[in-house]
C-alpha cells in the first residue's frame, strides 16, 4: 500500500470533533499518525464533505476460490490520495450474538492494521464486522490472515450473506430458542453458499429469540427466523401480586391488561388470568412484568419468508411461512436445513436475475410459492381471507390450465400482459 | 297509446313531505331518543314529547297490487294512512296512537301473515336482487333462494338475541347489486364465456373489449367473421362481458356454485367499514330451498351467537378470535382460495410474529 | 298485453309456499287469477328452478325524450309464454327516505296494474320503487301514467342514478343533516342527467345522516355523503348518570368505554369525559347511550368519493374527499352541486367507456383527482402517509413532464405500460 | 504475498462458545430477569441467582485498530476480558463482579468517552452506513452526519425520558442499508439518472434494463454505440440502475435532499411490525452538521415525548392522536407527496367516516 505521507487538512471534518458523542474524526486523526493513509482517507472525506461529492468507485476483487466478502473500492482521485487507488472492505463473520474475548478483537485489530488501513467497524448492517482499507494483495493477506486465525469471510453477492442473532439465550431470559446456536448451524451447514455466489440475488437469515425481534429481522431478512412458544405462557402469580403491589392496579390496567393486542388478560384480585387461546405472542405482557411472566415451556419458532428492505419494489416484511416449528435436536435443525433447500432450489430455480425472494412471491403470488416448496395453506399465513369473488377454483372447473397464478390473474392488471414471466 | 307529452316533464323526486306521518312532520328534525319495546316494534321520543310507534316487518319485497292495497287497508286503519320502507326492504307501519299499537300487530301478523321483527340485535331482511324473475344474467334466483333461507333463519328476525345486527346480502351474479353484508352469498362461474360467433356482429365490439378487466378478449376473425376470442389463461369468470354481450354466456347449470362471505360491515361503529371476506365455497346451486347455504349460515350464526361479545359486529367477532378460529369453529375448511393472491393484496398476508399457537 | 290463460304448473315453486316467511308465490299464484300473464310468469321461473337456467333477454326500449328507465326484458321462450315475450321493468323514483302515504301507494298499485303484471317491488337495490311486466306499448303508457299522477322516472344506463337516503330526520335523532331535503335537491337540480345518459358511467349517491351509514352508502355509491358534526359531542351528564345506575359500571365499561376506537372516554364518577379531540365520530357510544348522547350542535356531513360494488375491479369503497360540509342553507347545497358538476366533468372530460369515478381515480391516482377537482390533500383522506420513497417531487426536479401519475408511475409495476391511458 | 491455501477452507462463523462472559455461559439458557440499574446499566440475573451486569455505551462503530486495543485493555481490566456489540452497534460490557462496576463507568466515560446510555426509552445508537466513507454509491455521509445528530440528541441516549425505545436510522442512498427506525433518514433523489453513453459498453446492458423496478430503461443505440436510455416519465428516481452500472449516475449534489419518515417498528410487541411513514421532506444535505436534521428529529422527538404514553411507541402514539394531529404538532406541512399514489396502496385511502372534525 502506499501510503504516502499527507497533512491532514480537514476544516469541515474538524467541525465534528465537538459534541459528546464520540467522534470518529478524533480517533482517525490521531491513527493518521500511526497508518498514514488514514489521512488521505480524511483528506477525501473533507473533500466530499465540500463538494457534497462521492469518490469511490466500485472495483471488484475475490479471493482465490471464493466469489465475494471482499467490497471493492478504489479512489477517483487516486492521483491526489495515491493510498485510496485501492482501498477494499474485508468482511468477516462475526461471532453469532456478537460477543468477543478481548484476545479475538484484538486479534482482529492486529488483522485489520497489519495489511490495512486499520480501520475496524462493529459492525456492518449484515452483522459483519468490516475491516477497511486493503489494496488488492493485503485483502488477500488479510484474508490468509483471518483464515489462519480461525476468522471466516463473510458474504456479499448473490449469495447467501452472513447470519445476525440476537444475544437471545447467553443473556436474555425472553430467548424461546438458542439463536446462537441456530446461526452457527445455519452458517456451517451453508457455509458453501455464503462464499460461493450461486443465487438469482442475495438471500438472508436473521435471527431473534422472541417475537421482540431484536434482530430486526422481519424486513431485513430473506427468511426471518422468530421464536415463540405454543400453549400457555408462564405465570408466577406470586410475582403478579408483586408487581401489582409495587405498581399499583391502575399500572396494570394501563400498561398491561388495556395494551394486550386482543385483549385476553384480566385480572381477579391479584391474579393474572391469561386466555393462552387468545394470546398472539407479541411479548407485551412479558416485557412489562418479565419477573413475573414468561414465553411457554414449548418453544420453538415462526419462520417468515420474503423480508427486504427498499430497492426496487419498496420495504417489504416477511411473511409467516411455517406457524411453528421445533428447533431444539439435530433433527430440528437438519429438518429445517432440508426445508431451506427446497425453498432454494424452487426460488432459484424459477427466480429471475436480481429478484430477491420476497419480489420472487410478489410476482408469482403466494400461492404458487407454497405449492413450490410443500407447504399447505394455513390461516395463520393470513390477517384476512380474500375480499375479492373472482376466483378460478381448480376443483369446480375443467383443469385446462396448471400453475395457480395463471389460474387466478390478478383481477384488476389489465395491463398484466408481461407479468406472467415465470 | 303512447303521447309525446313525457319528454319535457323532468319532475324530480316525489314530494316526500305530503307522505310524511304527521309526528314525522311535526317533530322533524327535533327527535330525542327511541327505544325498542319489543322486537319489531320501536317508540321514537321526540323534544316535544311526542310518541312515534313504528313496527317493523318482514316484507317480500315483490308483492302483488292486491297485496299492496291489503297493506294500504291495515295502514289506513291504524297508521293515520302512513307507512315507509327500509333500506333493506322491510316495511315499517307508523302508528301515531299507542292504542293502535296491538291491534296493528295482530292486523299484520295475522292478515298479511308477514313476520315482526328485524331490529336490534337481530337478523334483519335479505338484501336481495332479481334473480330468473327479470334479470338476464342470474345464475340463480334471488326470491326464492331469500324466501327459503328467511324460513330457516325466522326466529332469529323475530328475536333479537344476536349480539349486534346481523344484516345479510344474496345476489344472482358476480356483479352483486345486492349490499354487502354480515353474511353475503354468491353465485360463482367455473367456466370461461362461450362465444356464439354468429350472433357477435350484432355487438359493438371494442366494448366488450375494453370492458374486461383482465384483458383477456381480444378481437379475432373467425371463419370469416369479425368477432372476439377470450384468452381462457387470463380471464378471471367475472362474467363483465357477459353483461356486456349476450353472445358471451358464462353461466353453466351443471358447474355454477354458490360462495358465502362474512363480515362485510358498512358502518362506522367502533371499526371502520370493512369488505366480506370468503368463508366458504363450492356451494351446490340448489333450488328450490338450497338447504346447503342454509345450513352454512346458521353454523356461522350459531358460532357467532355463541362467542360475540355485545355490539360486535360478526366481523368484528371473527377479528377478535381470529380467522384460524373461525374456521375451527365453523368447520369450514381453509383452502387456498381463502388467501388472496393478487399483488395489491401483500397486505394480507400475515407480515408479523403474531399468531396463536 | 297477449295473456292467454295458463294453467299453474310450478311443483318446485310450490316448496316455497311452506314456512313463516311471507311467500311471493303463494302471493303471485292467488294475484295470478286476476293477471293470467302472472301465471306465465310463475310457470317460467318454475321451468328455471327446474333447468336451473335462465330465459329473459336484455332488450331496450325508451320513453321519448328520455334514455332510461325501462329495464326491457323478453322471455327467450316467448312460443310458450307469449305474456313474456315482453315484459319490460319501470323504476320509478321513489319518495326519498321511502315515506308513503297509503293514497300514493294505491296510486302506484293502479298503475302497475293498468298496464303490466301488477307486480311491485318495494324496492329496488337503488332505491327505485320497480313495477314489473310491461310490453312495450305499456311501458310507455305507464310512464306516462306516472307523470301524470306526479311521479317521476328513475335511472338506467350510464346516467346518474335514482338516488336514496336512510330515514334521517325524519324518524332519527342521529340525523345530521336533512336527508331527505338533500336527496330531492339533487335529483331535481340534476333530474336531467338521471333521464339523458351523458355520462361515461353511472353515478350513484346515496345519503346517511350520521356514520352508521343506514343507507349503505359507502360501498354502494359513487359519492357517500355522510352525516356528522365538529367539535364536542351533546353529552346529558343526569341521563349518564341515570344509565349508569340502571346498567351498571361495567356494562358501561365493557360497551361503551372499551369499545371506542380511539379509547377517548373515560369516567369519573358517573360523569362521562369526552376528548372531543380524539373522537372520529363513529356513533358507537351515541348508539349505546342515545338518550345521553347526541352528535354535537355544529353539524354537517363528510363527502367521499368512488364507493362501488364488485364489478371489474372487485368491492371499493368510498375515500374522504371533503372532510366537513355544512350542508343547511341552499347556499350550502348549492355550493355543493357546483362543486358535483365539477367532479363529473373531469370524471367525464377523462374516464373510459363504462368506467365508474373510482375506477378512475383507482387509474389516475388520487392526486390526480384531486388536482382536477380542485381539492387540497389533507391528512383525514389518508391512514397513514406514504411508505415508500420513491418520489418524484416537481418542486425539487426539473419541472419536464406535467401530471403527478407520469411523475410517479406505479413502483412495483414493471408491466405499467399500457397503464397511462388518461 | 497471497496464498492459495485460502480456498478450501470454509471455516463457517467463529465458536462463540470461546467467546462467552463465564457468566454467560454458565447461565446459558437459564437467564431469570433483568433489571435496568440507571441508563446504560443492566443487570441479568440467571435462575441460579449469579448476576451479570453490561455496561452499554454509544460506539462511534467506525474505529481505529487502536481505539479497540483501549476497549480491550478496559475489558480485560473490568469484565473478565469479554464484552459484546448490539445490534444497533452500542458496545455492552460484561461485568461479573459487581465492586467493578463503579471503576469500569468510569473508564468508559473517561478514558474513553463514550456516553453510557441506550437502554430502555432511550434514544438509542443510530444504524447506520458507509456514506463518503467508503460507498460507491452514497449522496451523503453516515458516520458524520449520525455523529452530528447523536451529539444534538445525547440527553435522550444517557436518560431514559421517552415513553418507549427510538430508535433511529440513517441511510446514505435510496437503496437503505440501514435499517428501519422509529425515525429514518433518507437521501433522496430529484432527477433521472444521467447516462455515460461512453463508458456503458463496459456494462451487461441487459443487466440493467432487467434491473429498473420502473420498466423505465430501453436499450438504444446513440452515435452507433450500443447503450441504454432512460424513459423519463417512467423513472422514479430510485437509482437501481446506478447501483448496477456506474455510468447511469442518479445524484446530483445540487439537487439532491434528505427526508424523514416515521413510525417504522420492528418488534411485535402489541401492535403488528409497520413501515415507516413520509413525514418530511426537502431537508438540505448539510454536511458538515446537517442542522435542518437536527431541528426535525428533535421536534418530532419533542412532540413524542410530549404526547406518548408509556410504552407506546412512535409510530403507535401516532396511530392514537391521528396522522392530522402529527402534523399539527410537529408544524410539517402535509403535501400531496403525503398520499401514497400507487394501486397497490388503495387501502391506505381513508375509507371510512371516521375522522377527527
Ligand atoms: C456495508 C453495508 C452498510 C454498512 O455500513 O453497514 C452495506 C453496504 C453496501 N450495500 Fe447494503 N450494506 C449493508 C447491509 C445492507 C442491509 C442491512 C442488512 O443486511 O440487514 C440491507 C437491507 C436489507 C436487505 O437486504 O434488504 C442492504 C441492502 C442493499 C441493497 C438492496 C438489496 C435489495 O434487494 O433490496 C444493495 C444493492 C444490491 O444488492 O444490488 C446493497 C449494496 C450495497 C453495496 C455493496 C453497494 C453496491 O451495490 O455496490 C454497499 C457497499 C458499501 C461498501 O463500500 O462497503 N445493499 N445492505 C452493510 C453490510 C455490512 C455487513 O456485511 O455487515
Ligand atoms: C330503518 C333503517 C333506515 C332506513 O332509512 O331504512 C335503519 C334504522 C335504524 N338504524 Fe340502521 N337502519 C337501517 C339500515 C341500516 C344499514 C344498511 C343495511 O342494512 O344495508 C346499516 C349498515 C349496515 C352495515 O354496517 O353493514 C345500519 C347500521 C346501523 C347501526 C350500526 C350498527 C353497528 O353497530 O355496526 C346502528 C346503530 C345501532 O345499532 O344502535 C343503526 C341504528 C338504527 C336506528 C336505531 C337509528 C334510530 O335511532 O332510529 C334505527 C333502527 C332501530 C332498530 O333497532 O332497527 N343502524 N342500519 C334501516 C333498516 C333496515 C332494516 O330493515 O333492517
Ligand atoms: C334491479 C336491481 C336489483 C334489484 O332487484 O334490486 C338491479 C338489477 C340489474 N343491475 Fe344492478 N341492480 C340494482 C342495483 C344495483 C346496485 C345497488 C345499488 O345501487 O345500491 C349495484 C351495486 C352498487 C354499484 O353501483 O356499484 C348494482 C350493480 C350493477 C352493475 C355493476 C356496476 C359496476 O360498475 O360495478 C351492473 C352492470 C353494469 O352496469 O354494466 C348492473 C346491472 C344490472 C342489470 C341492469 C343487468 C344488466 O346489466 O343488464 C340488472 C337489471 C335487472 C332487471 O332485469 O331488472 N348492476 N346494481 C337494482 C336496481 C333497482 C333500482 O333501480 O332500485
Ligand atoms: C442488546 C439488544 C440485542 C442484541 O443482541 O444486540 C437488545 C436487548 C434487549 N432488548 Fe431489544 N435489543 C436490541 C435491539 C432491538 C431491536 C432492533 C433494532 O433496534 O434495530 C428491536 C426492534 C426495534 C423495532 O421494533 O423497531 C428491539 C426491540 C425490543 C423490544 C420491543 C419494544 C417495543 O415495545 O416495541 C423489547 C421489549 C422491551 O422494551 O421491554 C426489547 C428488549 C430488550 C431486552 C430488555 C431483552 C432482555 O430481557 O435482555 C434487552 C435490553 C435491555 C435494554 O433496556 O436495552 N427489545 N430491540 C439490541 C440492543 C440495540 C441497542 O444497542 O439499542
Ligand atoms: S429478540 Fe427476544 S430473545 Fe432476542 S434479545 Fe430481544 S428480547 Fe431477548
Ligand atoms: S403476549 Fe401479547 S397477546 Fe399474549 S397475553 Fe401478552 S400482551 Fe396479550
Ligand atoms: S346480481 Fe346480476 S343477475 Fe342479479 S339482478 Fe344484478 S345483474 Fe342481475
Ligand atoms: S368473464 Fe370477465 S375476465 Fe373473462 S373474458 Fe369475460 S370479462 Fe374478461
Ligand atoms: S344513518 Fe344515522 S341518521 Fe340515518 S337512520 Fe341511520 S342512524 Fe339515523
Ligand atoms: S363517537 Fe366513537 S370515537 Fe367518538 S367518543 Fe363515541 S365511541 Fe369514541
Ligand atoms: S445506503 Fe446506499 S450509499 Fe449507503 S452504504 Fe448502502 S448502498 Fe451504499
Ligand atoms: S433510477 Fe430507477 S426508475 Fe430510474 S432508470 Fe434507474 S432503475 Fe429505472
Amino acid at each position: 500500500m502506499s501510503a504516502k505521507e499527507m497533512a491532514l487538512n480537514t476544516p469541515m471534518l474538524n467541525e465534528l470533533e465537538s459534541g459528546d458523542w464520540p467522534s470518529f474524526v478524533t480517533d482517525l486523526k490521531a491513527y493518521s499518525k500511526k497508518r498514514p493513509v488514514v489521512a488521505q482517507l480524511l483528506n477525501q472525506l473533507e473533500e466530499s464533505y465540500q463538494t457534497k461529492w462521492n469518490y469511490w468507485q466500485g472495483k471488484i476483487i475475490n479471493a482465490p476460490g471464493y466469489g465475494g466478502g471482499i467490497i471493492a473500492r478504489g479512489s477517483d482521485k487516486s492521483d491526489k490520495y495515491p493510498g485510496l487507488a485501492n482501498f477494499h472492505t474485508v468482511r468477516v463473520i462475526e461471532p453469532p450474538g456478537w460477543v468477543y474475548s478481548t484476545d479475538a478483537l484484538r486479534d482482529l485489530a492486529d488483522i485489520a492494521e497489519k495489511n490495512g488501513a486499520g480501520i475496524l467497524q462493529f459492525h456492518g448492517m449484515s452483522g459483519d464486522v468490516l475491516l477497511l482499507g486493503f489494496d488488492d494483495a493485503g485483502s488477500l493477506q488479510c484474508a490468509e490472515d483471518l483464515m489462519n486465525n480461525g476468522w471466516d469471510i463473510g458474504g456479499s453477492g448473490a449469495a447467501m450473506r452472513t447470519l445476525q442473532c440476537c444475544v437471545g439465550q447467553a443473556r436474555c431470559e425472553m430467548a424461546c430458542y438458542d439463536t446462537m446456536k441456530m446461526t452457527k448451524h445455519l452458517t456451517d451447514t451453508f457455509i458453501h453458499y455464503l462464499h460461493r455466489p450461486e443465487f438469482v440475488y442475495k438471500f438472508k437469515f436473521k435471527l431473534s429469540g422472541c417475537p421482540n425481534d431484536c434482530a430486526n429481522s422481519i424486513v431485513r431478512s430473506d427468511m426471518p427466523i422468530i421464536g415463540t412458544w405454543r400453549g400457555a405462557m408462564q405465570v408466577d402469580q406470586k410475582k403478579v401480586a408483586e408487581f401489582i403491589d409495587q405498581k399499583g392496579m391502575e399500572y396494570l390496567i394501563d400498561n398491561v391488561l388495556t395494551r394486550c393486542p386482543t385483549r385476553c388478560l384480566s385480572v381477579r384480585g391479584k391474579e393474572l388470568v391469561v386466555d393462552n387461546s387468545d394470546c398472539v405472542r407479541c411479548m407485551h405482557c412479558i416485557n412489562v412484568m418479565h419477573k413475573a411472566l414468561k414465553p411457554g415451556k414449548d418453544r420453538g419458532a415462526t419462520i417468515l419468508v420474503g423480508g427486504k428492505r427498499t430497492l426496487k419494489i419498496g420495504d417489504t416484511m416477511g411473511a409467516v411461512l411455517i406457524p411453528f416449528i421445533k428447533l431444539e435436536t439435530d433433527e430440528d435443525r437438519d429438518n429445517f436445513t432440508d426445508f431451506v433447500e427446497k425453498v432454494w432450489e424452487f426460488w432459484n430455480d424459477n427466480g429471475m436475475d436480481h429478484e430477491r425472494i420476497g419480489e420472487f412471491i410478489y410476482r408469482i403470488g403466494m400461492l404458487t410459492f407454497l405449492k413450490g416448496v410443500e407447504i399447505e395453506p394455513d390461516p395463520r399465513m393470513i390477517n384476512r381471507p380474500r375480499t375479492t369473488s373472482y376466483i378460478k377454483f381448480e376443483e369446480l372447473g375443467p383443469s385446462r390450465f396448471d400453475g395457480e397464478r395463471q389460474q387466478n390473474p390478478p383481477v384488476w392488471n389489465r395491463e398484466s400482459e408481461g407479468r406472467e414471466t415465470m | 297509446m303512447s303521447q309525446t307529452t313525457l319528454a319535457p316533464r323532468d319532475q324530480g323526486a316525489p314530494d316526500y313531505t305530503k307522505y310524511l306521518h304527521p309526528l314525522m312532520a311535526k317533530n322533524y328534525g327535533k327527535w330525542d331518543y327511541h327505544e325498542r319495546l319489543r322486537p319489531g316494534v320501536l317508540v321514537h321520543v321526540g323534544e316535544s314529547g311526542d310518541k312515534l310507534y313504528t313496527v317493523r316487518a318482514g316484507s317480500p319485497r315483490t308483492m302483488s297490487a292486491d297485496t299492496v292495497r291489503k297493506v294500504c287497508a291495515i295502514a289506513d286503519k291504524y297508521c293515520e294512512g302512513f307507512l315507509r320502507f327500509t333500506s333493506r326492504s322491510n316495511i315499517e307501519f307508523l302508528v301515531g296512537k299507542k292504542e293502535n299499537l296491538d291491534p296493528l300487530i295482530q292486523a299484520v301478523e295475522k292478515e298479511l301473515g308477514w313476520p315482526l321483527g328485524g331490529t336490534g340485535p337481530s337478523v334483519s331482511n335479505i338484501s336481495h336482487t332479481q334473480g330468473w324473475l327479470h334479470c338476464n344474467l342470474p345464475g340463480s334466483d334471488a326470491a326464492g333462494s331469500v324466501k327459503a333461507l328467511m324460513d330457516d333463519l325466522i326466529e332469529d328476525f323475530k328475536n333479537e338475541q344476536l349480539p349486534n345486527r346481523v344484516h345479510i346480502s344474496s345476489s344472482c351474479c358476480q356483479i352483486n347489486c345486492a349490499s354487502h353484508g354480515d353474511i353475503s352469498i354468491i353465485v360463482q362461474h367455473h367456466h370461461a364465456p362461450r362465444i356464439n360467433h354468429k350472433n357477435m356482429q350484432i355487438c359493438e365490439l371494442p366494448k366488450v373489449v375494453a370492458i374486461c378487466p383482465a384483458a383477456a378478449i381480444r378481437p379475432a376473425t373467425i371463419n370469416g367473421m369479425e368477432t372476439v376470442e377470450v384468452v381462457e389463461e387470463k380471464c378471471m369468470y367475472c362474467g363483465a362481458c357477459h353483461g356486456q354481450c349476450p353472445s358471451m354466456e358464462i353461466r353453466d347449470a351443471q358447474t355454477d356454485t354458490l360462495s358465502i362471505w362474512v363480515g362485510g360491515k358498512m358502518s362506522n361503529a367502533r371499526s371502520a367499514p370493512t369488505f366480506m371476506k370468503l368463508a366458504v365455497w363450492g356451494i351446490p346451486n340448489n333450488p328450490p330451498r338450497w338447504p346447503e347455504v342454509s345450513a352454512a349460515v346458521k353454523t356461522i350464526l350459531k358460532a357467532y351467537k355463541e362467542g360475540g361479545k355485545p355490539w360486535e359486529r360478526l366481523g368484528e367477532w371473527i377479528e377478535r378470535i381470529g380467522w384460524q378460529r373461525f374456521f375451527e369453529k365453523t368447520g369450514f375448511p381453509f383452502t387456498r382460495y381463502h388467501i388472496d393472491d393478487s399483488p395489491e393484496a401483500l397486505s394480507t398476508l400475515n407480515r408479523s410474529a403474531m399468531l396463536r399457537l
